[in-house]
C-alpha cells in the first residue's frame, strides 16, 4: 500500500538527526515537523527571516507581523532570531543550514529537480528554491512518484523547467525511498506491500535495484 | 540630528514619476508600506517598474496597483497569490523577471552596499542563468549577478526616529532593511515615529543615513494571507 | 533549541591546531575575544595564520600572540599599533597581506553568506589591484575579490544565550558579526550568557546558527588604546 | 603667513553644508568638527561602526566599548546608531557618505592621492582609507603643501604607492586652497599674505592660476 502524506513525512523525519537546522518547504515538508523524534533537537529555519520556527499560535496569540515562508503565522521558541532576507538566504548559500526538505514535480536520475513552472500553466516563481536546491549540503525530496495520470515523475531528464541540477541526494514517495547517485536512483526502501516491479513501472528513469529491498518502517 | 520627519504619505512622495522604477518592501503582506501604495493609487503614476518579493494578493498591496495597471514591469521572486497578476503576465500586458528569492535581497543588498557584482550559485543551470556570465570557484559553478537600485524605496518599520533610524518587528523586516539603502529616495512609513534618542542606537535595524524621507502611518490594516492556529 | 555552551576557554578551543587560519573579531582591542586568545597562548599553538584587522598593540590582544611567533602570516587592514609587528614584517619573520579595511570586512561577510567573489572599486590603480582581475560597471573600475574563510573564527559579544545568539555592545560590533559566519567552528565568548529565551529575538545581532561553541569569559580587561577625555 | 592646522580646519568647515554624512580622517580632518557653524547639521560617520558620533566623554563616561576609527574614547547621540564593520563600508562604498576629509602624503595633479605606506619605512597599512577615496563623492584633503625638507607634495605624479586614483577634487593646504581639476591644481584661495609665487614654487605639479586669487578667510 502506498504511503499517504503523513507517512512521507514520517518517514523522512527519520532522516533529521539531532542538532540540525532544517528547512522544510510547503506542502509534505511541513509535516514533516510533527514527527520529529523526542530527544532529536532540531531548528526549524524559515526564509523570509526566522531560525526556531514554533507551533501555530493559539488565537490570541496571532500576529500578522509574524509568518513563515508559507505566509502561515506562526510562533517564535525560546531561543529564537529574526533577520534580513539577505542574512537568511547568506545563511542558506553559505551552508549553514544542514538540511533542505521540499516538493518537487519531477526529479531527474542525475539529482535535477523541476519544481517551479509549467510553461504556459502556471507562473508562480521559484521563490527560495533556486537558492536552497543550489546551496544545500544535504536535500529531500517529498513527492508522489507518479502524476495523477500515472506517469513518472521520476525521469532520465526532467522535461519541465529545472529548479537545480546535480542536487538530490535522496526522496521519499509514496512507493519508495531512494538515493538519486547520479547514474539512478537506487531503491533503498518500498512502501509495505508494494512490490519493486511495481516500483520499476512507476519509474522511467534507471532503477538500480540491489538486494533485498525492505519495506519502509513507518 | 539631520531631521528626516515629513508630514504624511503625500509629502513623503513627492518627486514619484511615471516610468519610475521602485521597490517596495514587505514579504507577502507582511511588512508592506501599506500607505506609501495607498498614495501611489491616489496619485496614479504609471509605467512603473516595481521590485518587490511578491506582487500582492489581487485587492491588496501591490495587487492594487496591478488592478489598476499602473505596473509596467515587476521584478519579484514570487507572484503565486495573485489571480489578475498571472492573467497579465499570462497575456502580455505585464513584463515579469522572476529572481531566485536570495539573488534578489542580495542584488537589492548590492545596489545599496556599492557592489556592482557578485557571484551565487542559485540558477546555474536553469532558465535563470540564460545570457549571464559564469564561473567555478573551488569546484562549483556559480552565476555572476548584477546590483538592483531604485528611484524611490518604499520601507515600512515598526518604530522609526526623527533621524530616520528604523526598528522592524519580527518578519515584517523581511526585504525592508536592503531596499532602504538601495533607494536613490528611500521613504520610510513606521507604526509609530519618535524623536531622535528614544531608539537605543545598540538596537537600530537601518541607520537613518539611508532615509531619506520618514512619516507616521496614518493606519496599518496588516492582512494576514494565511491565518493557522492551534487549539490551545 | 540546539545547545552550545561549553563551560571554559579551554573545552571552546578544542581541536586548534597548528597551521590553522583563524579570524579573531575586534576593532584596535576593542571588541577582541580576550579569554580565546589567552588559551592560544597558552596552548601555543602556531604557524598560525589569523585574520582579524588589526594586529593588537605589542603587549595585548594578537600582539601577545605575536611576541610568542605563533603567527605565520596576518591578513589585516591597519597594524600601526604595533612596533613588534613591524619588527617582525620588516625581518622577514611575518608573512602580511594588508587589505583596505571594507574589502576585508566585505571578503569575510561573503565567506559566511557563501558568495566566492565580488566586485569593489577600493584598491584598483594601488599595488592591491596588482594581479587582481579589474572590471567596468557603469563607467567606474573595480576589483573582483574573493571570500575568506576560517578554520575557527573567535568573536566576542556582550551578551549571549544558550543558543548561541549573540548581541554586541557599541562598537565593540566591528568585524564580529561577519567572522561569526565565517568560520568553520565559530568560538563565541561572552560576557554574560544567559538561557535560551532571554534575549529578544528581534534584537538579535547573530543568529545562533553560526555558532558552534559559547562560554562566558572568566575576565575581561577591555583596555583602552585612547583615551580621550573632555571636561564636563 | 601659512594657516596653521586649526586654519586649515577651520577654512574646511565651511565645505560642510547643511544635512551632509561626513567622514572625518584621523589628524586635522578630526579637528574639521569643531569648527562646523551654528546651524549647520552634519552627521558624522566613524567608519568602524558608528553613525552620529558625538564629542570625547567626560571622565565619568569613559566606555572601552564605544571608540571612533581613530580608537579614542567618545560618545554617541540621540539619533546615533551603531552597526557591523561590513555595513559601515556598505554606507561607505554604496556612496551614503556625503563628504570624505582626510590627510595625504601626496597628492598628484590627476587627483590620485598616496597615504598609506612609506616602502621599506612605515608599513601600517591603509585601513579604511582606500574604500573611502574609491567611494566618496566628495573629498577633501587636509594636508601640508610642502614636506620637511621643503619638497612639494603636490605632484605631477606620485612617488609613493598610491591609495587611489582620480579621487581629489579639493585640496586645503597651509598655503592654499585648491581644486584638482585633472589637469592640474586649480588656486582657489591663498593664504593670508602668501603670494602666488610663494605657492608656485611649493607645487611640483602644475598650478593653474587664473584671474584674481582672494586670500582665504578664516
Amino acid at each position: 500500500m502506498a504511503l499517504d502524506k503523513n507517512q512521507i513525512a514520517k518517514r523522512i523525519a527519520k532522516e533529521v538527526k539531532n542538532g540540525m537546522y532544517v528547512n522544510l518547504g510547503i506542502g509534505i515538508p511541513t509535516l514533516v515537523a510533527n514527527y520529529i523524534p523526542e530527544g532529536v533537537e532540531v531548528v526549524l529555519q524559515s526564509e523570509n527571516g526566522l531560525l526556531g520556527m514554533g507551533p501555530f499560535p493559539t488565537e490570541d496569540k496571532v500576529d500578522a507581523d509574524l509568518i513563515n515562508a508559507g505566509k502561515q503565522t506562526i510562533t517564535t521558541l525560546p531561543g529564537s532570531s529574526i533577520f534580513s532576507s539577505a542574512e537568511s538566504f547568506g545563511m542558506i548559500r553559505g551552508e549553514h543550514v544542514d538540511l533542505t526538505i521540499l516538493g518537487a514535480m519531477e526529479v531527474s536520475e542525475q539529482g535535477d529537480i523541476a519544481n517551479w513552472k509549467i510553461p504556459g500553466k502556471m507562473v508562480k516563481g521559484m521563490g527560495g528554491a533556486m537558492d536552497l536546491v543550489a546551496s544545500a549540503k544535504n536535500i529531500i525530496v517529498a513527492m508522489q512518484h507518479t502524476a495523477r495520470d500515472g506517469s513518472s515523475k521520476l525521469l532520465k531528464e526532467c522535461t519541465l523547467p529545472i529548479t537545480g541540477i546535480k542536487c538530490i541526494k535522496k526522496m521519499v514517495t509514496d512507493l519508495a525511498v531512494l538515493e538519486v547517485t547520479g547514474e539512478g536512483f537506487r531503491l533503498l526502501e518500498r512502501a509495505p506491500g508494494v512490490t519493486v516491479e511495481e516500483i520499476q513501472k512507476a519509474t522511467e528513469g534507471r532503477l538500480i535495484v540491489e538486494g533485498d529491498i525492505p519495506e519502509v518502517q513507518v | 540630528m539631520i531631521n528626516k520627519t515629513v508630514k504624511n504619505a503625500q509629502e513623503a512622495l513627492q518627486g514619484v514619476q511615471d516610468g519610475m522604477t521602485f521597490m517596495l518592501g514587505g514579504f507577502g503582506l507582511c511588512g508592506i508600506p501599506e500607505n506609501a501604495i495607498k498614495e501611489l493609487l491616489r496619485l496614479g503614476v504609471k509605467d512603473l517598474t516595481c521590485i518587490s518579493n511578491n506582487a500582492g494578493v489581487d485587492d491588496y498591496g501591490i495587487g492594487l496597483l496591478l488592478q489598476k495597471r499602473q505596473v509596467k514591469k515587476m521584478i519579484a521572486s514570487y507572484v503565486g497569490e495573485n489571480a489578475e497578476f498571472e492573467r497579465q503576465l499570462l497575456s502580455g500586458e505585464l513584463d515579469v523577471e522572476l529572481i531566485p528569492q536570495g539573488t534578489l535581497a542580495e542584488r537589492i543588498r548590492a545596489g545599496g552596499a556599492g557592489i556592482p557584482a557578485f557571484f551565487t550559485p542559485a540558477g546555474y543551470g536553469t532558465e535563470v542563468g540564460e545570457g549571464k556570465e559564469s564561473r567555478e570557484f573551488n569546484g562549483k559553478m556559480y552565476l555572476m549577478e548584477q546590483w538592483l537600485k531604485a528611484d524611490f524605496s518604499f520601507v515600512k518599520a515598526w518604530k522609526g526616529d526623527t533621524a530616520g533610524n528604523l526598528i522592524y518587528k519580527g518578519t515584517a523586516r523581511n526585504f525592508n532593511p536592503m531596499m532602504a539603502a538601495a533607494g536613490k529616495i528611500t521613504v520610510a512609513e513606521v507604526e509609530e515615529l519618535v524623536p531622535a534618542g528614544e531608539l537605543d542606537p545598540n538596537m537600530i535595524h537601518t541607520p537613518g543615513i539611508y532615509v531619506q524621507r520618514i512619516f507616521q502611518g496614518e493606519k496599518y490594516e496588516k492582512r494576514i494571507e494565511q491565518r493557522t492556529v492551534r487549539t490551545a
